[in-house]
């Protein structure tokens, strides 16, 4: 019984997890620029994947594989924004089109035009 | 429960047969030592040709057994083959194998003698071990798969030696011969891959068992196949254009390296997938290797005649010898292989010798070109005798060495009682003659001639310790060349020993010991 | 003949290759004697020779063997008859005059060791042509006159003049050595014997007869010069004198003479053999007396005679009867005195006088009257007159034709013409430079050393003293060598007598008196036939130059057509291989049938039919594709790592689809590191990613490229029709655990039933960190200025 | 790069993916993994300690130059093979010996010496090329 | 299933050539790890295609409780991807290096080794 | 419906959804328009390749899929750091591929 309800809640995470990278996936084809393509696929995505993950953890019966997704997730949530952060700042300093509805460009007060190519 | 019996090999392996693999785990774990060692000053060269002379120890053993009681072989980790892989040395494998030993022992000290100050740091011995190592498993290997890993075993390594030094000219040379070869293993593996599709085994012994059985249309693709895999690799006509492109680029000692072992590997792979594993699919293909061994013959000596860059010439003089081996493919009778057999032992000595008196020319005139060379014959006695006599020797002028692969190949095609035969011997003897007439110009330009207006005439001989080396080095192997020569005998005996087991492989198959018995 | 026998007999053929071998040394050992001590090698084969007359002239023949190459049946024999030993005597005992000559002629010359050298390693050649009995040996030292030959030819190498006539002789004679080595192996074939003394009438009866006495004649006509493979002949006379003198008229030469005797026995007497000889001869014959009347530098005149007597010899073996036979024995051994002879004299005087002009000299007799007694003696032979050995040759050859045929006649008018010339130009050789008025001369001319004088005379001596002994000399030269040449006792019957009833003695007249009408009007004729060669504007020697040069060419044109240096070009010849191997194969000899199992369409679909993939799997194959197409269309690089990203994903997931979990995995992490490492390196490269190529290059390549994908799915379909033998994997499968302890197969494969795979692999790893390395070393040099290749870019099409 | 975020993490990314690399190449005969998958990994956490912090400084974590590591591992998988020359059989034949540590066995094998010789010549060649690339440098 | 892979083989080879084909030095690389993809996937799909069973002996049993894919094939292919990767690097170092030293990363504009317009062989002796 | 069903229904649903979403991340790396653009699509391609193989271990039920799983995303991050190297250095040098 108690393996049909962790079946049953695996199965969502699953469905979830899949559904939140397909709109992670939209989200980075439908947005309008870089920066907020990068909200879509950093967060929904990481989040996509963790799912999935986290229902493998649940759906193996097996403490010792259980383990391993969840270091998985654990390394997943650390490294998405490290590299969504390094990806952001090299576009920032190369990018030739910043979104035209940008309003405010709080990096350029900091580190300035000269960054910029 | 698994029954063991038809897994394993259940009887002892005497530490004897251990001759058959340890020429080539001494290679790899020399190489790996050399580059562990490689910042530790002089010592790797040193180590290097220990290394090497224990390689040519173990196979002179291996030869004289194999010459003894015919095939020898092991098969890795104790499974009985197909299962495991199998070495066996036959006595072209042995033969070859040394004698690219002892090539690489002279490259090692002429190496020594040109390199000088430069110690090993950027890998260079490291790197001709592994060549060598390379050749030595092609050549003893007895899986195909195996082959393909000793091939990319020699492909990189000769990427490693052909970029040494850097300048522009071999980088342009290396980006050449890298693509093209790169791409004749790629297409070995294709083969490879619809082979086993098709078989499902690698071992060449199961394979010749099985290969009649086999779908003969796909089995002619797969032969033709192999044939462009192992020509591109052998430089025959028309896919030889990275041997020209590349040989005179890098250090002269890696051109002799290259030009006494590269060519070689690949043709004698052919010679044994086409002659030996898929004799039916070979006959198929027959009307394409007569063509492409015609073309060879004559298209390469035009090469060496027109080209006025030595080491380029000399290129083209290695692809001529290319199709003198693919003579004995395409007239695979017992004249027919065991001349091409022959020639191959003729090549490796000569070839390299060759470039390795290019480099001795190229540095005492300071000149890469022939048009520019000259007067060596008055400044350099020794040097004029070391490279008349190579150049005879590769016309196949008598009685040098290269005058009895030649014989033998004629006889194979004026055997054959055939027009076809018949065509193939009378491109040998054009052949012969155009080298000759490449050769004695070459002769003439750099060391008949004066030097010309505006050379300066060749230095003096230089007498330091890397001189002595360079020439004793180069000297010994003409040395080889003419004793062997003057004295063929033991040659003979040789292949009266072990060329039938190329047409009739029952021996080579019986000593791999197939699971299953033999076919 | 024992032991012994053998060993001394080879050592005639080896002790001139260890003299020769050892002649440098001696020459700076001892200096101005080196001719001296060296000429005692080819004296003490002489006179061991001369022990042999006996036995051979008692009708025995020498024969000794020495096993060479047991194991291909190949014996070094020799075989000593009268034949051979008539050639070998006159070879060592020129060579001892011409040994002693060269090391006075070429004294001063820093070189004379490795001129003896040559000089004695030819002779040794030379003596091993002679002597063998089988053909691979015969072929052997044939070959080896040629190269040292070669290298005489050019010892004076820094001319070019010199460097042409050597490389002309070695070509024109290589080629005939071909010839000789593939008639031999024909032979061989034919009768299964390499050894000449074996073979018999089987090889005139087979249907080969005709080639092989072509192979043999060639060899036979480059090596002894006849026309039209004659022009290497004069300009071999670049080579010094004593060369002259020694190959290119006494022995070389008469090689292919030899040979043709040689191989009479078993090759001639055919209807084809006289009718080529005889025509052949006689050209050459004419056209050499006309050459030397053309001359006027006494060495070429020599030369052009040399062509003429070379003539005469074929043309006398052709003709093959026994008298014939016995003048071409006689006439050989006279003219390699008389020839040799007056070369050195030509020498002595070019050394002496400082010219060979034989305009400009005059007068020489009171200066050099040793010279002008052995040029004398010489010439006199060359006319025939009696008391020489020329005379009775000229008589024998005369008397084989006294048979009134239509033919004979003709042959005897061009003999009677042939010798007329030479008997002129012997006149001229030696009234012009040593009678008449003194001229003067680019260097005081005076007596000639000892050792240049010993020659002349010495043989012209010999020339006399022979021609008394006229039974002697029947015994012991006509008959044992006719004997060995027709294979049947013949008896020889020279006399001393003059018989005025007999025509040879009109004939004899006859000839000395055009002789001496040539002798009269040689300036006028010299006009006339320059006149007549300037008009014809070519000769066979720039027809040479023509085709050296033609061929030298053609291989430039055809080298830089085939190699280029365009990689793209390369590749592309590659792939129409590779096209060719996949498609051309299943379709000669399957007409594609493999594809078609049952030529049944229902059954064609079914094995094609969609529901076997699941959605996802389509999905994956998709975005191979994909990946694909986006690498075919990206215009910059980074689209295009990153394409090559996806469809290494795809492959990845394929992978992993089909029950391949190791393989997905290295695929991630090697399609990833590719990524990091192409990025890495972008970094520094900066290309131009747009496609350059025009468009029909792009149809041609597509073209292409498709052909080689659909001949490679296409074999792969064949392949997969049938089923998989599975013995292998199956026996892996159930011992992985058991035996090998492992559960995961794939593994197992890796590292313990085909470890040796990944050991290789791992050097493979290994091997191309330290090509890389060494790749990278030298980066912190500043690059070199590439050679000015010009920057040719193509402009895109539109 | 220098990103302080990126230079604080990566060390620890490192570190997890060493481990994680030498875990899946001891359990590689049993499970998908290997000496080879483990190397690519660990030269990865090499190539991101590269990245982050500079190659010089990733070389001087390593202390010993990488090519060498590269020939060590070649060493030791050929020397696994040449060890069955003392038990008859030929070259490469594995040998296993069980290891009791208590209750435990661990099993030690020349298959599993030839796998590590693997992981070190991924490891090394792989670094070293993307320590030369990432570095500019020649090597010290 | 597996004549759609062959067909997909057949893809993998024709890009893989035809990118070799072109003259940039990059895409050539690129195009030889197209083909060596392509050939990889001819291996597995010529050592016939099992859906999702991994040659993996469950722990505990002997042998594989039933069939599983072929495993020696996909030992020769990681081989081979290994061989493939390390031939890659290097090709890819040597382009960059050749773009360096060359300026030219067109092979068309190559020519060093072989140089343009080479003038004819002398017609001496 | 038992468990299982559920399981390999869902796991199949997911598997649908998953590979859509790779091919539509697909569309991006493709149209760019910029390098960050396509580098951020293959960052999500990577974490959506993950979750694929995730749920094939599902469904087969071979946990050792998932180690892959693991790998890729350590993996993933790899190459984004790279390309963000990438970009940023080509700011240095001027662009000569912009779109």
């Amino acid at each position: 019984m108690i393996v049909d309800i962790v079946t049953y809640a695996g199965c969502l995470l699953l469905l979830l997890g899949a559904l939140f990278s397909l709109v992670a996936a939209i989200g980075v084809v439908r947005l309008p620029d870089l920066f907020t393509r990068m909200h879509a696929a950093s967060k929904a995505g990481a989040v996509g994947g963790g799912l999935v993950l986290l229902a493998v953890a649940l759906l193996c019966f097996d403490v010792g594989v259980a383990m391993r997704a969840i270091v998985g997730v654990v390394f997943l949530l650390l490294t998405t924004p490290v590299s969504a952060h390094l990806l952001a700042k090299a576009s920032y300093r190369t990018s030739d089109q910043l979104h035209l509805n940008m309003v405010v460009d709080e990096l350029k007060s900091k580190t300035g035009q000269n960054h910029r190519a | 429960m698994v029954e063991l019996p038809p897994a394993m090999i259940e009887t002892l392996t005497s530490a004897s047969d251990w001759v058959v693999v340890l020429p080539l785990v001494l290679c790899l774990m020399g190489a790996a030592a050399t580059l562990m060692l490689r910042k530790s000053g002089g010592l790797t060269f040193i180590f290097a040709v220990l290394i090497v002379c224990a390689v040519i120890a173990c196979e002179v053993t291996l030869l004289l057994r194999v010459l003894d009681s015919g095939p020898l072989s092991m098969t890795m980790g104790k499974w009985l083959p197909p299962f495991g892989i199998s070495f066996a040395a036959d006595i072209f494998g042995a033969g070859f194998a040394l004698t690219a030993a002892v090539v690489t022992l002279a490259v090692l000290v002429y190496a020594q003698g040109e390199r000088g100050a430069e110690d090993g740091r950027d890998g260079f011995h490291s790197m001709v071990l592994l060549l060598l190592a390379g050749v030595t498993g092609s050549f003893l290997t007895g899986d195909l798969f195996n082959l393909y890993v000793w091939f990319e075993v020699m492909l990189i390594a000769s990427f490693g030696l052909i970029v040494l030094g850097g300048r522009p000219a071999q980088l342009d040379g290396a980006v050449k011969y890298g693509f093209l070869n790169f791409l004749a293993t790629t297409f070995f593996l294709l083969a490879l891959g619809l082979l086993y599709g098709l078989l499902g085994t690698l071992n060449m012994a199961d394979i010749m068992r099985v290969a009649p059985s086999a779908n003969p249309a796909a089995m002619a693709g797969v032969a033709a196949l192999l044939l462009l895999a192992f020509g591109m690799k052998a430089a025959a006509f028309p896919v030889n254009a990275w041997l020209p492109a590349a040989y005179h680029t890098p250090p002269a000692v890696v051109s002799a390296l290259f030009a006494g072992l590269l060519t070689k590997v690949g043709i004698y792979a052919m010679m044994r997938a086409l002659v030996v594993l898929l004799p039916a699919s070979r006959d198929l293909l027959e009307p394409v290797l007569v063509a492409v061994a015609l073309a060879t013959l004559l298209v390469a000596p035009l090469g060496a005649i027109a080209e006025t860059n030595l080491r380029r010439a000399i290129g083209f003089l290695v692809i001529g010898g290319v199709g003198s081996v693919l003579v004995g493919i395409a007239v695979p009778s017992l004249a027919g292989v065991s001349g091409a057999g022959l020639y191959i032992f003729h090549a490796i000595l000569t070839m390299t010798a060759l470039y390795l008196v290019a480099g001795l020319i190229e540095s005492r005139t300071g000149q890469t070109d022939s048009r520019h060379m000259g007067g060596l014959y008055a400044a350099s006695t020794p040097l004029s005798v070391l490279f008349f006599v190579l150049v005879l020797a590769t016309a196949g002028v008598p009685p040098f060495l290269g005058f009895w692969p030649k014989l033998l190949l004629l006889q194979a095609g004026l055997g054959e009682g055939s027009w076809v035969g018949s065509l193939v011997a009378v491109a040998l003897v054009v052949n012969a003659v155009l080298t000759l007439i490449a050769g004695s110009r070459l002769w003439a330009h750099i060391f008949w001639r004066a030097a010309p207006e505006g050379v300066v005439a060749p230095a003096p001989a230089p007498s330091h310790r890397g001189a002595w080396l360079r020439l004793g080095a180069t000297g010994a192997l003409v040395a080889i060349v003419v004793a062997a020569g003057l004295w063929p005998n033991g040659l003979f005996e040789a292949l009266r020993f072990g060329a039938p087991d190329l047409l009739d492989p029952s021996r080579y198959v019986a000593a791999i010991g197939l699971a299953g018995g033999a076919p | 003949m024992g032991f012994g026998m053998d060993a001394s007999i080879a050592l005639v053929a080896i002790a001139p290759f260890v003299a020769a071998l050892l002649a440098p040394f001696i020459h700076r050992l001892a200096r101005p004697y080196a001719g001296w001590v060296l000429a005692l090698v080819p004296g003490g084969i002489f006179l061991f020779l001369l022990t042999l007359i006996e036995p051979v002239v008692a009708g025995g023949t020498v024969s000794a063997s020495i096993g060479w190459v047991p194991a291909y049946g190949l014996e070094l024999s020799f075989l000593v008859d009268g034949l051979s030993l008539t050639f070998a005597l006159t070879i060592s005992g020129i060579g001892t005059l011409i040994v002693l000559y060269s090391g006075a002629y070429l004294k001063t010359h820093p070189h004379l060791g490795r001129f003896l050298g040559f000089l004695l390693a030819f002779m040794g050649a030379m003596l091993g042509l002679v002597l063998a009995d089988n053909m691979l040996a015969l072929f052997m030292f044939w070959e080896l006159t040629s190269v040292t030959s070669f290298l005489l030819i050019g010892f004076d190498h820094t001319r070019q003049a010199a460097r042409r006539g050597a490389i002309q002789a070695l070509v024109i004679t290589n080629i005939g050595g071909m010839a000789l080595l593939v008639g031999a192996i024909v032979v061989h074939h034919l009768t299964g014997s390499w050894e000449l003394s074996a073979l018999g009438g089987e090889v005139r009866g087979s249907g080969l007869y005709g080639l092989v006495l072509g192979l043999f004649l060639v060899a036979a006509f480059t090596k002894s010069a006849q026309v039209p493979l004659h022009f290497w002949l004069p300009n071999a006379m670049e080579a010094p004198t004593p060369v002259s003198a020694f190959l290119h008229s006494a022995t070389m030469v008469q090689g292919g003479v030899y040979l043709l005797a040689r191989t009479t026995p078993w090759l001639g007497g055919t209807e084809a053999w006289t009718w080529i000889l005889v025509c052949f001869g006689g050209a050459t014959l004419l056209w050499g007396g006309l050459g030397a009347l053309r001359q006027n530098d006494l060495k070429q005149m020599l030369a052009q005679t040399t062509l003429a007597s070379l003539g005469l010899s074929v043309l006398l073996i052709g003709l093959g009867t026994e008298a014939a036979i016995a003048a071409m024995l006689l006439y050989f051994v006279a003219h390699a005195f008389y020839k040799a002879g007056l070369f050195m004299v030509v020498g002595a005087i070019d050394h002496e006088a400082g010219t060979r002009d034989i305009t400009i000299l005059g007068g020489l007799a009171d200066r050099m009257p040793v010279t002008f007694i052995g040029a004398a003696m010489a010439s006199l032979a060359m006319i025939g007159l009696p008391l020489t050995l020329g005379y009775f040759a000229k008589e024998e050859m005369y008397l084989g034709l006294m048979h009134w045929q239509w033919s004979d006649m003709a042959v005897l008018l061009v003999l009677l013409a042939g010798n007329a010339m030479l008997a002129g130009v012997a006149m001229l050789v030696l009234v012009r430079p040593f009678l008449g008025p003194v001229l003067p001369t680019p260097k005081l001319a005076h007596e000639a050393p000892i050792a240049m004088l010993a020659g002349p005379v010495v043989l012209g001596a010999a020339s006399i003293v022979a021609s008394v002994m006229t039974d002697w000399l029947g015994h012991t030269l006509v008959e044992p060598g006719a004997a060995a040449i027709l294979g049947e006792a013949v008896s020889s019957h020279l006399t001393l007598a003059i018989n005025p009833a007999s025509p040879l003695l009109w004939l004899s007249i006859a000839t000395w008196a055009l002789g001496y009408l040539v002798y009269r009007q040689a300036a006028a004729m010299r006009t006339l036939l320059r006149r007549f060669g300037a008009g014809l504007g070519w000769t066979a020697d720039t027809v040479f130059d023509a085709v050296m040069f033609g061929l030298i060419r053609f291989s430039g044109a055809v080298t830089r057509l085939l190699h280029h240096g365009r990689l793209e070009i390369y590749l592309a010849t590659v792939f129409v291989g590779l096209a060719l191997a996949l498609i051309v194969p299943l379709g000669v000899f399957n007409g594609y049938g493999a594809l078609l199992p049952n030529a049944d369409l229902g059954n064609w679909s079914a094995k094609l039919s969609w529901p076997q993939l699941q959605p996802y799997e389509w999905g994956v194959i998709a975005l191979a594709l994909i990946g694909l197409g986006a690498v075919l269309l990206a215009t910059n690089r980074l689209v295009a790592i990153l394409a090559l990203g996806i469809q290494g994903t795809a492959v990845a997931l394929i992978f992993l689809m089909f029950g391949a979990p190791d393989l997905a995995f290295t695929q991630f992490m090697v399609e990833v590191l590719s990524v990091v490492i192409l990025a890495l390196v972008m970094t520094r490269l900066r290309l131009d990613e747009l496609d350059q190529r025009p468009l029909e290059d792009l149809a041609r390549d597509g073209t292409l490229a498709l052909v080689c994908g659909v001949g490679v799915s296409l074999l792969l379909m064949v392949v997969l029709s049938g089923t998989l033998d599975t013995r292998l994997s199956d026996l892996f499968t159930a011992t992985s655990v058991p035996i090998a302890h492992g559960h995961n197969i794939v593994n197992v494969i890796l590292v313990d039933y085909r470890g040796f795979d990944t050991l290789g692999e791992i050097s493979v790893v290994m091997a191309a960190g330290i090509a890389i390395m060494a790749l990278l070393r030298r980066r912190a040099k500043p690059a070199v200025p590439a050679a000015p290749a010009p920057r040719r870019r193509r402009k895109a099409a539109p | 790069m220098n990103s302080l975020i990126f230079r604080t993490i990566a060390p620890l990314i490192v570190a997890v993916m060493l481990v994680f690399s030498v875990y899946v190449c001891l359990r590689g005969h049993n499970e998908p993994g290997g000496g080879f998958i483990g190397g690519l990994i660990a030269a990865s956490a090499m190539a991101i300690l590269g990245m982050s912090s500079g190659a010089a400084e990733a070389r001087r974590a390593l202390r010993i130059d990488p090519l060498a590591i590269a020939g060590f591992g070649v060493f030791i998988a050929g020397f696994s093979g040449l060890l069955s020359l003392f038990t008859g059989s030929p070259f490469m034949t594995s040998i296993w010996l069980y290891l009791e540590l208590g209750q435990t066995s661990v099993p030690l094998s020349t298959p599993m010496v030839f796998d590590i010789g693997v992981y070190c010549v991924v490891f090394g060649t792989i670094s070293a090329v993307a320590l030369a690339l990432e570095g500019g440098e020649e090597e010290p | 299933m597996d004549y759609v892979l062959a067909g997909l083989v057949g893809c993998f080879v024709a890009l893989g050539v035809y990118l070799l084909l072109s003259r940039s030095v990059i895409r050539m690389l690129i195009g030889m790890t197209i083909l060596g993809n392509g050939v990889n996937l001819l291996i597995f799909t010529a050592g016939r295609l099992t859906r999702e069973i991994a040659p993996i002996v469950p722990a505990g049993l002997e042998q594989p409780d039933g069939p599983i894919a072929n495993p020696l094939p996909q030992a020769l292919i990681l081989t081979a991807i290994v061989i493939g990767f390390a031939m890659f690097s290097f090709l890819l170092v040597l382009a960059f290096r050749a773009y360096q030293s060359l300026d030219a990363d067109n092979t068309d504009t190559m020519r060093v080794a072989e140089p343009v317009n080479e003038p004819n062989p002398p017609l001496s002796y | 419906m038992s468990a299982a069903d559920i399981l390999s229904w869902s796991t199949l649903i997911a598997l649908i959804i998953l590979g859509l979403a790779l091919l539509i991340s697909v569309i991006r790396i493709i149209i760019g328009p910029t390098l960050g653009d396509r580098v951020l699509a293959l960052d999500l391609m990577t974490v959506i390749a993950m979750g694929l193989v995730g749920t094939i271990a599902v469904r087969t039920g071979l946990m050792l899929y998932l180690d892959i799983a693991i790998a890729l995303a350590l993996l993933g991050f790899l190459a984004t750091v790279a390309l963000a190297r990438y970009i940023l250095s080509r700011a240095a040098t001027p662009p000569d591929d912009a779109p």
